[in-house]
């Protein structure tokens, strides 16, 4: 049984988001701390709760910070302003991760995730919108989040909006038919304000994708279905703030953006192991983890 | 079946209910443009070709992907619109019963879900289509609103009210042709049941395309000497309770009559509001099992529920009592 | 009102299977006449009964009939066997002409036909495999043939069985996400045994596929998804024949045939009018109909 | 909560069921080769990888894809297999109603619906991974019988029998850890209730998880002097009517208690069948809203279903019945 949660283990501080025209260096290397930031604290977390999906939030870390750090216009004063932009996390399971990247922006009190799983927490393991502030969908059951984001799309294109919707969804989440219909949702109404992330890192609960239900060729797939389809390192913070922070749309046509990942990154031990979908770091392993994440500080001249 | 009808019921105009919900979301949806349609190519069956026509931009087809419709409705209202989905009850509840679940009611997203063709009113197009268990489905939600209007009135009250209220609603559009049974003015107010008839002997508790069906029972009744109040429920979740309960004390028994699986329907929570506040008989009348190949009207009589067949089942009830 | 379809309008006579060996032409036409007396019998079915979905069974009359008539391994006599063919009519809405070629072909006697949708009818508007021999699945709710075939081929593969499993979809049911979840199995597991023949009228209930949710490019679509794709006339009896009746197999791929048909073929005011999905023949309509037919006739020299 | 538990409740071995699930079905499947299973992704939180072990071949992965899931478990069962689906009971049910109401109930296929988790056992993930709904959706189809066993004697026996039977089945595995309630040589019987513990005064009903918190709460009431008598009932469709209408009669009152939403579900069944045969009245306990974050014990606990707090929802029952 682990201890508990005190406030020496709430070692996030909060994220400024970089001001417009920062070189994008700068913005690079912030983007790539506020990960590592995150990413000890969530390890924390789950540490400490005992719970937790802590590979695929991982995994999905840096696609979280890049959209929340520069690429999505939201605030947290401005979490009922109607031309927001919209985020879905459609892989609701990595609630861990979320609530740290949505603490890292303001969104939550940094404090708040001290609840994390427990009695009574508004932070329970999935996120829920009426609870959570920025949270847009109460999400876990795969196969949720793409049809609510088209529905936003939608209603942004009705409303003649310029605000763009974003959704991060598994990449075993895409065997949810409901996402078929979705994709095919998306394309028929012509949403180039939607973009699509497959947070592709090739394993799901029990076994590798391509073992479960093969997906492959999932950019062939997402082409049939009338996406604009790229695909990019999906921890290189640069590459996916190019892709997601441009602002060039496809014409008519939404994207998919399918991000290599690996599950439990960058932990050497958690890395691309399907055991670590929601395995829990006993003390051991919490403390390794921890002496990894600390050693690719930029102080310590390393890299994510 | 209905030769000792009186001859209101035999005369009386009938209507498709789908019409006055579509005629009442097209005057809605003219006084607020957050109204849109979300159909899963079912603006035919649903009848929304007028509001199509007044409001092409904003009838929503998703085609045939019923889970697609509610996610995207869901989303829709996260982009500050009042969706109306509409589809075949069938398809609407069972094939996205988790987007209702959890888009609808656990999110309390604002979304209108209107059932259209409900309980048997596909007739020979079989069980498949028919859409018997919704009622006891989406009441067991928590935080879902469920609605079983009777008649063309309520159908409008019902709709005019689930625009206005902030939260998830399921409302039945029947395509069966019904009788109107409530005064022009009738409003709908959910956890409000309505007395349509006067009686002191046994209650009969419907809703839907049954409830002028148990009116006509209960005036055979009268004619026996028999005194019938009707309850009209089309709030089924929340539940009358009140009514429910002051009906059981008062009549000492009641029937329960609906175009549904009466286990955990109407009928369930009559029997659920009865044990747990003034225990009474209850006989439960409903659609208990797949139905044979029939036509709606075929089928309601066939389950006990012609007016005769209602009227029989709350004389039994009566006898039992007193023997 | 129509009156009741009396003795006189069961005009349907049980179509013989060619005996193995018969020369191509001859199964072709005898296949072509059985197609136009299954679509005069149920003509009369829909009429008299005052309801149905003519246009969709009218489309899909030429392929039941050739699988019926020279593809399928079924026989009346042999609804049990283990080791039959699977056919799984997916559009169940088109159970008029499903009931007219199972009578044709010897599943159900010519005379039950008249009780088609009266009260208490085993032939109700949807095929209800515990009442109507040779009827494999009941459905009626579009996307639920697709997973059932599937996992009737996967169960041909667990017994190393060399059975084959053919279903028919309609175009506009291949918009629900079940058969994309079932696509992707099919091919995950390398099913060859199955074929999925899709009825691409290009009409759905209410619109065109296209109009209503676009479906293009359906063979990219199938192709990404695993599948070995082929396009055929699906009014072409010798085509179908040729391309259903072939038991040559892609490798370890599943097959996806795309029958290009006509709602309501080949009558004059019903073909690709999509108000013939389930309106019902008039009088007058009836009698026209049924010339237009009778003029397709061998005798009259016609063809289909 | 629990000190007033007999030692034997606080000491006692617990289990979870799922073991019971897995052994079962491997030993039936090395009798019968037509028993395959089939799971979205969830062999490990089904426990099968014994299963899978044993028959690398015969376990059927669909990947996430609960539509397809039951689609495919209706394929396999018309090529001759005997299919036990496996998946969470809140994505299984909610996700695949529609081919469990077609592909499973109407069409009597031969599926064994095996929902894993259900209730609240997800504790912490919250009410998307609830399923409180299950057992009032299911119930409200026809053919389809539904199980809900206590302990593992019971799973083992409710496995045994689902294989045996030819036709649709579904049955609660759960992972919440709970002591052996039934005898070692306790068998399954659907419609048949067993009576865990003798008393007049008032009869708990319940089944699955909670069955031990009721016989813990008859210990304590036992202790005060009142008779409590413990139905075990599993067999929540078809429902054992005799034994709980004779429970009416000889009790007078009853308290139902579940993991689950009791409006159409145990206690709206148990309701049911007292207002038809035997007015008394019913308390009835259970899951009835989407629950706040805790552990399943805590939600339990929470909602009224600690061995005290069913106690004392039977002594409130006893005294207003006095009163
Ligand atoms: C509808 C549904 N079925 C099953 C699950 C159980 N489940 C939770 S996470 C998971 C695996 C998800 O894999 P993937 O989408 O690849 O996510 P990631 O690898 O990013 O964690 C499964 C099967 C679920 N949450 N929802
Ligand atoms: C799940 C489901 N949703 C809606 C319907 C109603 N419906 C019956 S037929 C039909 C149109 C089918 O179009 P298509 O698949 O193209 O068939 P076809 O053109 O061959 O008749 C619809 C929407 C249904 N039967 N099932
Ligand atoms: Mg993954
Ligand atoms: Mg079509």
């Amino acid at each position: 049984m682990p201890s508990t949660l005190s406030h020496a283990h709430l070692t996030l501080t909060r994220a400024p988001r970089p001001p417009a025209g920062a070189p994008r260096d700068e913005v690079v290397a912030q983007l790539r701390e506020t990960a590592r930031q995150i990413r000890l604290q969530d390890l924390a977390l789950v540490h400490f709760a005992g719970a937790g999906h802590i590979g695929g939030d991982f995994s999905a870390v840096d696609v979280l910070t890049v959209l929340y750090g520069a690429v999505l216009d939201v605030a947290p004063d401005r979490v009922d302003d109607p031309e927001r932009d919209r985020f879905v996390l459609s892989k609701g399971h990595v609630a861990g991760s979320y609530y740290v990247t949505l603490a890292a922006y303001g969104f939550l009190p940094v404090e708040q995730l001290a609840t994390f799983l427990k009695p009574l927490s508004t932070l329970g393991g999935h996120p829920n919108r009426l609870h959570v502030p920025g949270v847009e969908a109460s999400t876990g059951p795969l196969g949720h989040g793409l049809p609510i984001a088209v529905g936003q799309a939608l209603a942004a294109r009705l409303d003649s909006s310029p605000r763009q919707t974003y959704v991060l969804t598994g990449d075993g989440e895409m065997q949810e038919g409901s996402n078929w219909e979705a994709m095919m949702s998306a394309s028929h109404y012509g949403l180039d304000n939607l973009t699509v992330v497959v947070d592709r890192n090739g394993l799901q609960q029990g076994a590798s994708t391509e073992a479960s239900m093969d997906l492959a060729p999932l950019a062939d797939k997402a082409r049939a279905f009338g996406f604009a389809v790229s695909e990019v390192d999906g921890h290189d913070h640069g590459a996916l703030l190019d892709l997601l922070g441009s602002r060039e749309r496809p014409g008519g046509r939404p994207r998919f953006v399918i991000a290599h990942t690996h599950k439990g990154h960058p932990i050497s031990f958690m890395s691309d192991q399907v055991a670590w979908h929601h395995k829990v770091p006993d003390a051991d392993q919490y403390a390794t983890a921890r002496a990894e994440l600390d050693a690719l500080a930029p102080a310590a001249g390393g890299a994510l | 079946m209905t030769q000792r009808l009186a001859p209101r019921w035999l005369e009386a105009e009938t209507f498709d209910c789908r019409d006055a919900f579509v005629e009442t979301l097209v005057a809605l949806a003219s006084e607020d443009p957050r109204i849109v349609g979300v159909v899963n190519d079912s603006v035919g069956s649903s009848k929304l070709d007028a509001f199509r026509t007044a409001f092409p931009d904003r009838l929503v087809n998703v085609g045939i992907a019923e889970q697609d419709m509610v996610g995207m409705a869901a989303g829709l209202a996260g982009g500050g619109r009042i969706p109306f989905v509409s589809g075949a009850a069938c398809f609407l509840t069972a094939r996205a019963m988790e987007q209702i679940k959890v888009d609808a009611a656990y999110s309390r997203n604002n979304l209108k879900l209107c059932g259209m063709s409900p309980g048997v009113a596909y007739g020979e197009l079989g069980p498949t289509h028919h859409s018997i268990e919704d009622v006891a489905w989406l009441r067991a939600l928590d935080q879902l609103v469920v609605v079983v209007p009777a008649d063309p009135v309520e159908t409008a009250a019902a709709i005019r009210w689930a625009a206005a209220y902030e939260g998830p609603v399921f409302v039945r559009v029947s395509r069966t042709p019904v009788p109107q049974v409530h005064p022009a003015d009738h409003t709908f107010t959910p956890g409000r049941a309505t007395v349509l008839h006067e009686g002191d002997d046994v209650t009969l508790v419907s809703n839907g395309t049954v409830l002028w069906r148990a009116l006509a029972a209960a005036e055979q009744l009268a004619a026996e000497g028999i005194g019938a109040r009707v309850l009209s429920m089309a709030s089924v979740s929340p539940l009358d309770t009140a009514a429910v309960v002051q009906a059981a004390r008062e009549t000492g028994a009641l029937v329960t009559a609906e175009e549904s699986v009466p286990r955990g329907g109407l009928g369930g929570a009559v029997a659920e509001a009865v044990v747990a506040h003034h225990p009474v008989p209850v006989r439960m009348l409903g659609v208990d099992a797949f139905a044979p190949t029939g036509s709606a009207g075929y089928l309601l009589d066939r389950y006990g529920m012609s007016p005769e067949g209602i009227a029989r089942a709350a004389r039994e009830l009566l006898h039992r009592r007193r023997s």
